[in-house]
């Protein structure tokens, strides 16, 4: 049959346009071949092409178009529909045209840049656009859904990037649940004692933030809590949130920590997680003096009430407020929220994993973490630089790139070390005086002041040495080497290897996902990219979005960042959550499935499949019916109705099968 | 650099049609794409939103219409945006497999995979090893069936043009 | 399960005590090994310097031969090489063999017997056996002589940790350091387990591989090592036959004997000293031994 | 006095396909993933004796440096230890790149004469190919008398001692097919021949 | 005025589509009373001559039963074509291809082959086949070609309507004949069917579960099947959900599942792999070994998806073994 048989009228007008991409696509793709073969498919009316198709002109081309050919079909070849699908349906519909008779082609991603041969390139570009040109003949106008949306924002994770999200989404007006698992905010930006290159105190300028959060009356903040389900979809999230019980009532306790003195413990025993083991608390404790919020907790693991079941509780007795609850529980909150900041975090790398730095057997090697703790004034020194047995350290090696930049741990850069590390080299000097010596394989320091803080490095005498560290070893060969550690090195600048005996080594370990992060993602149906950090929905163009509408990103969650990076993520993850509920609604794509009710034997095979409960069984009719405001189009009920009554929108049969044939026409 | 299949001068190049989903694979098409990480062009994508929206009938058309190979990419168990779409690709996967023998067709032109979302390389990998698979096979010598093949009829009879031949002039 | 032994030329001549206290070792626990008919050198490093694929040709007959002694056998057939060069070399090659199919293709035509599936050759190295087939506990139960008061420093050199650490971490090893607690002694906590011994540089370049023995010899002294033991023949000469040379440049270097581990299990297991090859010993142990079973009795007393 | 050489290189005496050379015979092509961090040479036991370290070895290869190369003492002091293999943050198989040009530099013969470590190679070799089996005496022997004759007089207590205890049999071994064994080294052989 | 000539006729098929017919009972006299029937060599003694008279297009209407297999049953379907206004394909066998066209499964030569050499009741020890072309005394004997498939009426020549069913069911003959005769049919290319899957009309619908979830697949000879209750919650495939209705659930009130002789829904290109699609969905497993066993329930997924349609299918016929050997040789 051929097309004027099927369209007696004329039948469809279409247009195809394809575009160069700078050489992106031109350079492999020769796509005045390509227009030249749209040119000879059925239906097509106009064929052209152009330099950069999401260009202005390129859009206001198809406009003019479609107003003087009468095109009610267009088909623009570029990059992924994903990138500019939705800026053409936009320029279709300010020509007149319904947005939805437009098809994609994806001849960047999918063709120019995975192709090697630019014979086959063009071919394989010719396929896809003889598949788009079939498949949009048999596309339908269709309407844009709207869905209201909840006027309030869940951020996950309290460290500076939660922090900072929360508080500029409470400050514009929106209510905001922070929600942390430690039982204190602060994350790790709390444990630092100076930030670089500014050497800003981090507890100034976070505690106040930490303070603002607390009191914040836009601000719902659950501490000691993790979210344990998510369900429904943007705009419309439903959360459940395990608040864990501290045994202490978080509304009566002021803070005063009369029952930490009360404990029947008189000596703090148990390492301080906070200080990374290198200081003790006891059973009952606060993080750190400055935790918010200011509540204490109860640890069932140490406290004798709870293993023995026999204590005098003294603590129960010392508290005015009566707030300590030993028989307290686990509590499930409920809320319903429009979208979702992950600011989830990151974890340093455990620096066991490279026995060769002796990390965990010498007791002088330390991470730059417990580094950190000791530096800090609030620390377990005091702020002093002391070795486990009480001695200042004469000279400190510390070496980079632990656990980043290698094959067998993780690849990428941690981006933080070389600055933190050059921080601390400058903060044990200046505190003990020592040799400090940083092996390093590249220096990056690529921000503000950031080059400027190495110079000032240079100038204070801390030595550098380009070379991964091959070794940390208590194997003295020469005399002066007794009783310490030896770091063995080629000084790669010099071209020779070195022995370093030091007092004290620190490992700049690297950052790395949160060990949960897997199951955090299959949560909030987001995806880890392979390193296991969150993956963004496109590095440049939506790097605080994820591929499920409604959740965005902040801070090291979605990989390693310094402070200022993630503050200004947060800020932006704020400004996209905001854009998003304040408009009051959402757009869905159109993709729904639905089912033709003259056709349905209600023979029920779709009902149990669909994951969103969307389809029910019309007993009156004796026929399914599908709810399009749940339905989400994934389409596995069009794929199973063994009748074909049931149908999806943008995915129809006829769609594709018209693009099975386009892709195998083999030109 | 790549190992992608060079184009010998034996003549056949498999025909390949690939459904990937949304969310994971076809995300991961364009990753690779960004990484620029070349494979034989003998592999094209149609793009669905689920594993889970593949009609087993997609598969034998693109038989029917010249494809050698099939490939069907979702997301890896546990992971599909819409819950459980894979699992039910799966099923009608492992069945059509079995129907597949029965008809003669080698198991290995259909292939179902599981790559995530930022498993570019894995595009990449599965694309050329999946082209390598079919020409060894050869081409699918599928018998030629006489008579037109209809369309099913659209959801709308009029003014759609659906439920006509197939075959477009 | 029994196991085929793939001696080496090494073992055969300088690591002749090897062989002798491996098999009587062995005996004593009941697992018998069979000598692998007719094989020929492993084609370690030596040749692989020269021509690689006819190293991994040499390899290959080996695996071969022992695909055709062990197929009577049902099971994986296990292969034990206990010199470290063969049995990197043997892994290397059987690696090789599995994943480059036209040298495969290639020996099957000329290789005794048909080669079946390289990868269903296990090779292994007794200490991994010892540690892991047979156990300590069972070791355990068959000492005789608790070597109590002995401090040894457990010494791995190079290729059998590394590059495949098939049975230890090839950083910090510590299987022989279980075996010689197992036999009552103590082991020495010494940082150099797995530096190298310079292997054939000792003999070609005395300066370095001289160097590279006294430090190592040293570093096990002033841990109070009693005596180092080793799992390869080379690891034993350069440590043992050089002393000589090594205190004439370094004179702080008290004699240190150097034994193979079999050698040591072998006399906590009670068996004669010649079945251990003992005597071989340039410098001999008997002499430590006596004067710690002295201090034991008086100890004990 | 020594006359003063240029210590300029030019591009014309590199030789741009020595790395692709090396990267096959290796199987490494992750040399040139090399961030040249050098730990490769400070997990090396011998690096303090080499004229390059190995991660200048690696950085030559890469650019071409192929005289120099060969000609360092670098490759022959490796003593395939893998240590810094197992070590690599880009997981380079660098003692087989050592291997790969040890092996180049033989069939270049660019190597020192009378350097003992190739020389033992080739004795090594050459009694395997013919025997089967290595006699450890005759190839010291050997090796002792072609390149450190006066060495000699100082080895002989050890070998005196050696050979009371038994640890250095003098009758040569060899295996029983040598005829199977050399047709196998020929296939490999030919093949070599044939590339 | 003469009445309307109609012609019946079959191909390769078992006779039922004839009985059908027959099963008008009484009414039949009716239809007699109406048309004149010109030819239908089962019934009447008619021969091919008396159709090649007719002039092109005498015929109003002309039933075909049967699939096409050999190089007559082609000849005569062309022929009445042309001498037909209005062609139906009556019945699977033509509709579809029909139980005749799992033949498709196996190659012309493996069906000679069992047929006159390794069937049990054959004795054939010189291996005579019959010969397409014979020379004997008399001259020249022939035999129509046995083709290498099995073949749809539409595959073959044109078709104006479909009658689906194996056989058809009476009430659709009859509202077809009554259409045909009041001149008030569908639109060309129709099956003269209800265009909604069989579940609509039976009786156990009620029965049937909002959410199937199989555990194990059974067939009907090794349970004691419940006489009220929808049969796929008793874990026999019945296609039903995938077939035509317009029989009334006839076996399922026999208490058998559906085969799905009606052949699918309009919207349906290939009705096997939407069975198979919707078969599938309705498993209760996740883990591959899981799903595998419990197809092991599928012995025969051809003879279950496809058993009226395999050569209306996508994939026509087998790919065989032989068919390749064959292509080789002669290329």
């Amino acid at each position: 049959m051929r097309a004027h048989e099927i369209y007696p009228n004329g039948g469809p007008r279409i247009g195809v346009y394809v575009c160069h991409c700078g050489f992106n696509i031109a350079g492999k793709v020769n796509v005045r071949e390509v227009v030249e073969f749209a040119k000879t498919l059925p239906f097509v009316v106009v064929a052209r092409e152009y330099k950069f198709m999401c260009s202005d002109p390129g859009q206001e081309m198809i406009r003019e178009d479609v107003r003087e050919h009468r095109l009610d079909r267009v088909v623009v070849a570029a990059c992924s529909p994903s990138l500019h699908e939705a800026t053409f349906r936009r320029a279709l519909e300010q020509a007149g045209q319904n947005p939805f008779f437009f098809q994609m082609v994806n001849i960047r991603e999918h063709v120019s840049w995975v192709t090697e041969d630019p014979r086959e390139a063009t071919e394989k570009a010719k396929a896809l656009v003889a598949a788009a040109v079939r498949r949009v003949i048999f596309h339908e106008p269709l309407q844009r859904r709207r869905v209201p949306v909840k006027d309030r924002v869940l951020v996950v994770g309290g460290g500076i990037a939660g922090i900072h999200a929360a508080l500029t989404l409470a400050d514009a007006g929106k209510h905001v649940y922070l929600v942390e698992r430690e039982p204190t905010i602060g994350g790790h930006m709390a444990m630092f004692d100076k930030t670089f290159p500014t050497l800003d105190c981090a507890a100034c300028i976070l505690t106040p933030k930490m303070s603002q959060v607390a009191a914040h009356p836009n601000i719902t903040l659950w501490t000691y809590s993790e979210v344990i389900q998510v369900e429904g979809f943007v705009g419309n999230f439903r959360v459940r949130v395990r608040r864990k019980p501290r045994y202490v009532i978080e509304e009566l306790c002021v803070g005063c920590l009369q029952c930490i003195d009360a404990c029947v413990y008189k000596d703090a025993r148990f390492p301080d997680e906070f200080n990374l083991g290198l200081g003790k608390r006891k059973p009952i404790y606060i993080p750190f003096p400055q935790a918010t919020p200011r509540v204490v907790l109860i640890d069932p693991e140490t406290c004798i009430w709870f293993k023995t079941g026999k204590c005098k509780q003294t603590c129960l007795e010392a508290c005015e407020r009566a707030a300590i609850d030993f028989k307290q529980q686990e509590r499930i909150e409920e809320i319903e929220v429009g979208a979702i900041i992950l600011a989830t975090g990151f974890k340093t790398f455990d620096a066991r994993r490279i026995p060769e730095y002796g990390y965990g057997k010498y007791p002088n090697v330390y991470t730059a973490l417990e580094v950190e703790r000791l530096v800090n004034a609030s620390g377990p020194t005091g702020g002093e630089v002391r070795l486990r047995d009480g001695r200042i350290p004469k000279r400190v090696g510390i070496i980079h790139c632990v656990g980043s930049r290698d094959e067998r741990f993780n690849r990428y850069c941690s981006r933080v070390c070389c600055m933190y590390s050059l921080k601390l080299a400058h903060l044990i000097k200046e505190r003990t005086g020592a040799e400090v010596y940083n092996f390093y394989i590249d220096m990056r320091t690529p921000g503000k002041g950031y080059e400027e803080f190495y110079d000032r490095l240079l100038q204070e005498g801390v030595h550098f040495i380009r070379g991964r560290v091959a070794e940390v070893t208590d194997w003295a060969i020469t005399p002066d080497e007794e009783g310490k550690l030896i770091i063995r090195v080629e000084d790669t600048l010099v071209g020779a290897v070195r022995r370093i005996p030091v007092d004290m080594v620190v490992l700049a370990v690297g950052l790395e996902p949160q060990p949960d992060a897997d199951e955090v993602r299959r949560m909030f149906n987001i995806s880890c990219s392979k390193e296991g950090f969150f993956l963004e929905r496109h590095p440049k163009l939506a790097p605080v979005s994820t591929f499920t509408d409604g959740i965005f990103l902040a801070g090291a969650c979605q990989g390693p960042k310094d402070i200022p990076d993630s503050v200004a993520q947060a800020g932006a993850a704020a400004a996209e959550a905001l854009a998003l509920i304040d408009k009051g609604f959402v757009e869905l794509e159109p993709n729904t499935a639905y089912i033709v009710e003259a056709l349905c034997s209600g023979c029920k095979t779709c009902i149990g499949l669909c994951p969103y409960n969307a389809i029910s069984f019309d007993e009156a009719r004796m026929i399914a019916v599908i709810n399009e405001a749940l339905c989400k189009g994934c389409g596995t009920c069009v794929a199973a109705c063994p009748s074909g009554a049931a149908r999806q929108h943008l995915f129809e049969d006829a769609q594709i099968f018209q693009e099975i044939e386009g892709v195998l026409a083999y030109v | 650099m790549s190992e992608r299949p060079v184009a010998g001068d034996k003549g056949f190049e498999p025909r390949i049609v690939a459904f990937f989903c949304n969310w994971c694979t076809y995300t991961a098409a364009d990753l690779a794409g960004t990484a620029r990480m070349a494979y034989a062009p003998n592999v094209r994508i149609i793009r669905l939103m689920c594993s889970g929206r593949l009609d087993p009938q997609f598969v034998l058309a693109a038989f029917r219409h010249g494809a050698d190979g099939v490939l069907i990419g979702g997301c890896h168990p546990g992971d599909c945006h819409y819950q459980e779409g894979n699992y039910k690709a799966l099923r009608r996967y492992l069945l059509l497999k079995r129907l597949l023998r029965e008809m003669g067709i080698e198991e290995e032109r259909l292939r179902l995979v599981w790559i995530s979302a930022s498993e570019g390389d894995r595009v990449q990998k599965v694309a050329n090893e999946f082209t390598e698979t079919i020409r060894r096979l050869g081409p699918l010598r599928l018998a030629p069936r006489p008579g037109m093949i209809r369309l099913p009829a659209a959801a709308q009879p009029e003014p759609q043009p659906a439920a006509r031949e197939g075959v477009l002039p | 399960m029994s196991y085929l032994y793939f001696p080496g030329c090494s073992l055969k001549g300088t690591g002749r005590a090897y062989e002798e206290s491996l098999l009587a070792v062995f005996r004593a626990l009941g697992i018998p090994l069979a000598e692998l008919a007719d094989w020929n050198c492993c084609g370690a490093t030596a040749y692989m310097s020269i021509d690689e694929r006819q190293a991994f040709a040499l390899a290959a007959r080996n695996l071969a031969l022992a695909e055709a002694q062990g197929a009577s056998d049902n099971g994986a057939i296990q292969l034990i090489a206990p010199c470290s060069a063969c049995y990197l070399v043997l892994l290397k090659a059987q690696r090789h063999l599995m994943t480059d199919t036209a040298f495969r293709q290639e020996m099957s035509g000329v290789l005794p017997g048909n080669m079946g599936d390289p990868g269903q050759i296990r090779i292994r190295h007794p200490l991994d056996v010892l540690v892991h087939d047979v156990g300590l506990q069972e070791i355990a139960r068959h000492v005789r002589q608790p070597l109590r008061g002995l401090k040894v420093a457990s010494y791995y050199g190079c290729q059998i940790v590394r590059p495949f650490a098939l049975f230890d971490r090839p950083h910090d090893p510590s299987t022989m350091d279980d075996l010689v607690r197992t036999l009552g002694a103590e082991p020495v906590d010494w940082p150099l387990k797995t530096h190298c011994c310079g292997g054939s540089l000792t003999g070609t370049m005395p300066e370095v591989g001289l160097r590279l023995n006294y430090l190592l010899l040293r570093e096990a002294q002033r841990r109070g090592a009693d005596l180092i033991i080793t799992v390869c023949p080379l690891c034993q000469f350069n440590l043992e036959a050089y002393q000589d040379f090594i205190r004439r440049r370094y004179p702080d270097l008290a004699p240190m004997p150097v034994l193979f581990f079999t050698q040591l299990i072998g006399m906590a297991m009670g068996l004669p000293p010649r079945e251990l090859g003992l005597q071989r010993l340039l410098i001999p142990v008997e002499g430590r031994m006596a004067a710690l079973s002295k201090e034991g009795a008086h100890a004990r007393a | 006095m020594a006359s003063l050489e240029p210590r300029i290189h030019y591009e014309a005496d590199l030789d741009p396909s020595f790395a692709r050379e090396i990267i096959a015979s290796s199987g490494s092509p992750s040399l040139m993933s090399c961030i040249q961090c050098g730990t490769c040479s400070s997990a090396c036991p011998l690096s303090l004796y080499m004229d390059y370290t190995p991660r200048r070895i690696i950085a030559m290869v890469r650019e071409g440096f192929k005289k120099e190369v060969l000609r360092s003492r670098t490759i022959w002091l490796c003593a395939s230890c893998y240590a810094c293999t197992v070590e690599c943050p880009k997981q380079i198989r660098i003692t087989d790149v050592m291997y790969a040009l040890k092996r180049y530099a033989i069939r270049e013969g660019v190597h020192p004469p009378r350097f003992p470590i190739p020389v033992l190679a080739r004795l090594f070799y050459d009694t395997v190919r013919r025997r089967g089996r290595l006699t450890e005496s005759w190839v010291v022997a050997r090796l002792y008398l072609q390149t450190m004759p006066l060495r000699i007089p100082g080895m002989s207590t050890l070998g005196w001692k050696l050979l009371r205890r038994g640890r250095f049999p003098l009758l040569p071994e060899g295996i029983r097919d040598r005829r199977g064994l050399q047709r196998v080294l020929r296939v490999v052989e030919r093949r070599e021949v044939a590339r | 005025m003469s009445k309307p000539k109609v012609a019946f006729y079959w191909c390769a098929s078992c006779g039922g589509c004839e009985e059908a017919v027959v099963d008008l009972a009484e009414e039949i006299l009716q239809v007699v009373e109406a048309v004149e029937i010109a030819f239908w060599p089962v019934a009447l003694d008619f021969k091919r001559e008396d159709v090649e008279r007719l002039a092109d297009g005498e015929l109003v209407a002309t039933f075909i039963n049967g699939a096409i297999r050999t190089s007559e049953q082609a000849e005569m379907a062309h022929l009445l074509r042309a001498k037909s206004q209005i062609l139906i394909a009556f019945g699977s066998c033509s509709h579809t291809g029909g139980v005749p066209g799992l033949a498709n499964l196996y190659d012309r030569e493996e069906i000679l082959r069992y047929v006159y050499e390794e069937a049990p009741s054959v004795i054939n020890p010189q291996r005579v086949r019959p010969e397409e072309r014979i020379e004997v005394d008399e001259g020249m004997l022939t035999l129509p070609s046995f083709w290498g498939a099995v073949q749809t009426l539409d595959q073959t020549v044109e078709v104006d309507y479909y009658l689906p069913g194996c056989p058809p069911p009476v009430g659709l003959i009859r509202s077809a004949l009554q259409a045909l005769l009041s001149g008030n049919l569908p639109p060309k290319g129709s099956v003269l069917a209800p265009d909604v899957a069989l579940c609509a009309e039976c009786p156990r619908k009620p029965t049937k579960p909002e959410r199937l979830a199989l555990k194990e697949l059974k067939r009907p000879h090794q349970v004691l099947i419940d006489p009220e209750t929808c049969l796929l919650a008793q874990g026999l495939l019945c296609l039903g959900p995938a077939t035509r209705s317009g029989c009334g659930a006839a076996c399922i009130t026999g208490n058998m599942p559906c085969t799905g002789c009606l052949g699918p829904t309009s919207r349906v290109l290939d009705g096997g792999a939407k069975a198979l699609s919707a078969v599938a969905s309705i498993l209760d497993a996740t883990g591959e070994a899981e799903i595998e066993r419990i197809l092991e329930g599928i012995p025969d997924p051809v003879g279950l998806f496809y058993r009226y349609s395999l050569p209306a299918s996508l994939l026509y016929r087998r790919v065989g073994n032989g068919e390749r050997a064959r292509e080789g040789r002669s290329s």
